[in-house]
């Protein structure tokens, strides 16, 4: 399970679309990749590569950049157990209408994670079948109308 | 014997008539042997005193079994005042009615249940003379009054207006429906073998053997589907903590639910109580104890087991219990009326 | 079957019961076990590292109080300190002497972790073993530097976890 | 007849700290759909104001009863950006930690199974039981339950001198103790009645699901971080897996229950062979530039923890990516099941309200 290889097929499949690449420390890969290609990327690597069990979906907010960063931490799982690989697939989203092809289709188990990450960046998944509330009380938008989105950089605390 | 001479005459001189009359008549029923049964013997001062007593060994033979200490300081040897403790404090928590209940319905039950579940206790005789009344269809009596339960519990679920005790009197309804059949057919082995429908008679009978020997599996069924019937653990289901709350008692608070534990452990006094007169032979033992001190013994025993399996035993789903109760308890009471005729006809022929 | 279920319950009817009848009985704690702070007054440099360490903040730094029979509530607590020590940069400048300032610990947010404790660097701030710090008002939940450096008494609990034949219980 | 909408909610004495939005047709459950977030306390974004060991404390708080794998995941994260080796000493008084918090959490979990399920026994014993390693934790960490005992770093301080022989006497008495819980409980015919073939989760859906730890070794995948990617030298410890293959409430309940005697056996085979040396390496105040994800086998499933940090003292991302979270598909099996085996699904899912919310 070379991760070499896996970038470099990545590279020539998508060409441009693929940013930079790095290689963690043991089999751990970041692969930062455009919105428009994240879904037929999700798609290859989960036909190919079988990674098909998401481990976490965390938003990053860079204010300074005026982008959100969605990193898509996923690895494989078969019926023997975990395998080392983890790739982590970073989408860097716009920070002013921040919105990304949600990845429900193709990685089942990415359902809460992106809906949570919705609630609290406020990134839109489109795509997503039920973008609701869910960890934050029903009446946070009346509460405090214009900053919505608690994990954002903006949003301070008093103490 | 003179007090009572010179309280007659007392009230002999009071001229005016009615009064005369009046405070006669209340003295002659204070004096009555009845009076003394009804109040005090076999009545409800005992049924209280046993079925509190029987709350409080419950909660410590469970706690013994779980490895804890259980009630411990009313009363200071091992907590044994604490039911009354706890339904003097019910006393004076605050009944809440909610505000959507039928109010009618919903105060009547509690009463109601007290009240039914302590006339069934009249008609177990607890030694030869001291029953309250000896009925000679006795049996049927108890089945008559066992029947209003069901009823009684639904209306409880119903007048209380909320989601789940409206669940739990249903399934209430259904488990107790569904044993009952089972229940009587059980006791028909007992009353053919008897020749008599009078508990007396029956545990006369029962002189030479046990029926508990002759109908191994009469009692068998009798146990499990009178567990049913009060709702107890194997067969919890209309009160279902984690399903739903406390069933069809969870609007009820204060001396409502006062009144309808009182009930639900009368009902296992009773319930033990009938086991023992039927398959147990009531008051019959070896006479150098007092026959009502064998009674209330062999109750005691029945009632530790009926307590121990609660101890044991997790909760069965609903659909089980509908299986057990319909299916294989009947079977089971069925073939305990063959088995009763069979020992009729060869074994008592033989005596 | 059954049967199992039942014999294995009645087996407990004859071990020992578990329960530690607690105001009677008190369990003897660990001897690294960490209740309530005590504050060595005179060592104390008064270098705020355990005021700055502290994750929940409970940790404030007041001057000792003059006068004893005074009772001051949190609030005059908090005016009375000077503002400088509120804020949590480091001391202004090493030559200027430093203000006596001790740590004044308030038990509504401390954790227990013991941070304070391992980053004192004259250890003047132990942990005793004492857990019973239920009040009836919340401000005496804040304890002053002098209530800690009470050293708290010594009626250690005496009962401890023993291994019996009849199962596990607590015993003197 | 209309369906009958009503929320299993979070005072229910049969849910903690959740709600469940229940749809019900007569006996039968058309939808359960869980509403977490009752006890959400923002611990991603308070930990971006603190430093990084005193988020230590509070992070510990998110799964109270297995405080030291999310201690550990948060420590191995830091150390893996930083760079630094722990001595393996410490490493092992981690492993022993971990599976110390791991048969708490499992006792804690059999003892709200029994309850959930009416028996009131099943509910005291491992309860009271518990207490004998709570007491072992309290002498080696100095406090009960939340111990801040594994820092980035290594651990606080070494094991005290009598410890040995405390843990060996408890495990054998506790070996004693898991023949009567399935005595009494596991072999009973009405629990089996009530938990097999209930709740079934296939092997293709664990895995689609995402669902983690006992849940997914209950449907036949043998997914366990400490045999997959084996960290804090656990690959020097034997170590089997557990799996069922039915997948329904039974199969997970037995996958915790099997677990415990795992656990017992690995401490004892850590205490044995207990390499000496120092137990902890100076750390830097400010972590270098860089992000991390470390993963560890919690009682209930896999943690992963990843912390990106700017070069400051204070994160500048923590995600705890939890298992009780990771399990909330789960819950879409109530569907078509009877009202009565809502709790013991639930249950068997093993989920902790304030794992989920953070």
């Amino acid at each position: 399970m070379n991760e070499a290889k896996l970038i470099d097929e990545l590279r020539d499949k998508f060409g441009e679309s693929v940013g930079i690449t790095e290689l963690m420390g043991q089999n751990e890969i970041i692969v930062t990749v455009e919105k428009e290609k994240v879904v037929e990327i999700a798609q290859f690597l989960k036909d190919t590569y079988a990674l098909n069990y998401v481990i976490s979906v965390s938003g990053v907010d860079y204010p300074e950049e005026n982008k959100f960063l969605v990193v898509y931490h996923v690895s494989s799982m078969s019926e023997n157990g975990h395998l080392p690989l983890v790739l982590a697939l970073k989408v860097s989203v716009d920070r002013q209408n921040p919105s990304t092809p949600s990845l429900i289709s193709i990685w089942r188990s990415a359902e809460w994670h992106e809906r949570e990450t919705w609630e609290l960046f406020g990134i839109e998944f489109n795509g997503h079948p039920k973008l609701e509330r869910l960890l934050l009380h029903d009446e946070w938008e009346e509460e405090n109308p214009n900053n919505q989105f608690p994990l954002r950089k903006d949003f301070l605390l008093e103490d | 014997m003179n007090i009572v001479n010179n309280i007659e005459n007392v009230l002999n001189n009071i001229q005016i008539v009615e009064l005369r009359q009046l405070l006669l008549f209340v003295f002659g029923v204070l004096r009555s042997e009845l009076f003394f049964k009804i109040i005090f013997f076999p009545g409800i001062f005992t049924i209280l005193i046993t079925v509190s007593e029987l709350i409080w060994l419950e909660r410590k033979f469970l706690a013994k079994m779980q490895l804890r200490v259980g009630p411990q300081y009313a009363g200071r040897i091992g907590g044994i005042l604490q039911p009354i403790a706890d339904f003097v404090k019910l006393l004076f928590k605050e009944a809440i009615i909610p505000e959507k209940a039928d109010k009618k319905f919903f105060q009547i039950v509690p009463i109601l249940l007290v009240v039914l579940a302590t006339t069934t206790l009249t008609v177990i005789p607890i030694s030869e003379t001291a029953v309250i009344s000896n009925l000679d269809v006795s049996l049927l009596f108890t089945f008559a009054i066992l029947a209003i339960f069901p009823i009684l519990t639904l209306l409880a679920g119903w007048a209380s207006n909320s989601k789940y005790p409206f669940l739990g009197g249903i399934r209430a309804l259904f488990q107790q429906v569904s044993y009952e059949v089972p229940l009587w057919f059980s006791t028909l082995g007992v009353v053919l073998l008897a020749e008599s429908l009078n508990f007396v008679s029956i545990v006369k009978a029962q002189s030479s053997f046990w029926y508990i020997l002759l109908l191994p599996l009469g009692a068998l069924t009798f146990i499990v589907s009178m567990i049913a019937e009060l709702e107890r653990i194997p067969f919890d289901v209309p009160e279902a903590e984690s399903e739903i709350v406390m069933g069809w008692m969870t609007e009820y608070s204060g001396m409502n639910f006062g009144l309808i534990m009182l009930s639900l452990y009368t009902k296992l006094y009773f319930a033990s109580a009938m086991f023992t007169a039927l398959f147990l032979g009531g008051w019959l033992g070896p006479s150098i104890l007092s026959p009502s001190f064998w009674f209330l013994t062999k109750t005691l025993i029945v009632a530790l087991i009926i307590i121990m399996l609660r101890g044991v035993l997790p909760r069965v789903r609903l659909s089980d219990l509908l299986n057990i109760g319909w299916r294989r308890l009947l079977i089971f009471s069925l073939i305990s009326i063959v088995w009763a005729v069979m020992v009729k006809l060869f074994l008592l022929g033989v005596f | 079957m059954v049967m199992k279920a039942i014999y294995s319950g009645l087996k407990h009817l004859v071990k020992s019961r578990m329960t530690v009848k607690y105001p009677d009985q008190k369990l003897k704690m660990a001897e690294r076990f960490k209740g309530r702070h005590i504050l060595d007054i005179p060592t104390c440099i008064h270098c705020r590292a355990c005021f700055r360490i502290c994750p929940p903040k409970a940790i404030t730094m007041v001057f000792l109080r003059k006068n004893e029979q005074e009772i001051i509530t949190p609030q005059k607590r908090v005016e009375e300190t000077p503002k400088s020590t509120q804020t949590d940069e480091t001391p202004e400048k090493k030559n200027k002497k430093r203000e006596e300032v001790f740590p004044q610990i308030s038990y509504e947010r401390c954790v227990f972790c013991g941070f304070c404790v391992d980053v004192c660097p004259t250890n003047c701030l132990n942990m005793s073993h004492e857990y019973e710090l239920s009040v009836y008002r919340k401000d005496d939940l804040v304890y002053t530097p002098e209530q800690l450096s009470e050293i708290p008494s010594e009626d250690e609990g005496r009962f401890t976890i023993a291994f019996t034949k009849r199962g596990v219980t607590h015993a003197d | 007849m209309s369906p009958l909408y009503f929320s299993v909610g979070p005072q229910h004495s049969g849910s903690g700290h959740l709600r469940m939005k229940i749809e019900l047709q007569g006996d039968i459950i058309l939808n359960a759909e869980p509403d977490p977030g009752f006890v959400h306390r923002g611990t991603e974004k308070i930990a971006e104001t603190r430093e990084y060991q005193q988020n230590v404390p509070m992070i510990e708080r998110q799964c109270l009863p297995d405080v030291s794998s999310v201690s550990l995941a948060y420590a191995m994260a830091i150390e893996e950006l930083l760079g630094i080796e722990i001595p393996p000493r410490a490493q092992f008084i981690r492993i022993i930690m971990c599976e110390l918090s791991r048969i708490m959490s499992h006792l804690y979990w059999l003892s709200i199974m029994g309850i959930f399920l009416g028996h009131s026994t099943m509910f005291m014993w491992p309860f009271g039981d518990r207490d004998i390693f709570i007491d072992i934790a309290e002498k080696i960490t100095g406090s009960r339950v939340s111990y801040t005992y594994i820092v980035p770093g290594g651990i606080r301080y070494d094991l005290p001198d009598k410890i040995k022989e405390q843990t060996i006497k408890t495990l054998d008495y506790f070996q004693g103790r898991l023949k009567e819980y399935d005595a009494i409980f596991l072999s009973n015919p009405i629990f089996e009645r009530r938990t097999k073939g209930v709740g079934v989760l296939s092997q293709t859906d664990a895995i689609n699901l995402g669902v983690t730890g006992p849940t997914l070794r209950g449907s036949g995948v043998r997914g366990d971080i400490r045999k997959g990617i084996p960290y804090s030298s656990y690959d020097q410890l034997d170590l089997e897996i557990p799996v069922f293959t039915e997948g329904d409430s039974y199969a997970r309940s037995m996958v915790r229950f099997k677990e415990m005697e795992i656990s017992s056996s690995i401490i004892r085979h850590a205490l044995d062979n207990l390499p000496d040396g120092d137990f902890a390496v100076k750390t830097r105040k400010k972590v270098p530039e860089g992000e991390a994800l470390s993963r560890v086998e919690a009682a209930r499933g896999e943690l992963a923890c990843y912390i990106m940090s700017d070069g400051t003292s204070k994160p500048y991302r923590l995600k705890m990516s939890t298992p009780s979270f990771r399990n909330l598909p789960g819950f879409s099996l109530m569907k078509g099941s009877m009202l009565a085996d809502m709790p013991t699904i639930y249950w068997s899912l093993d989920y902790w309200p304030p794992d989920a919310d953070r």
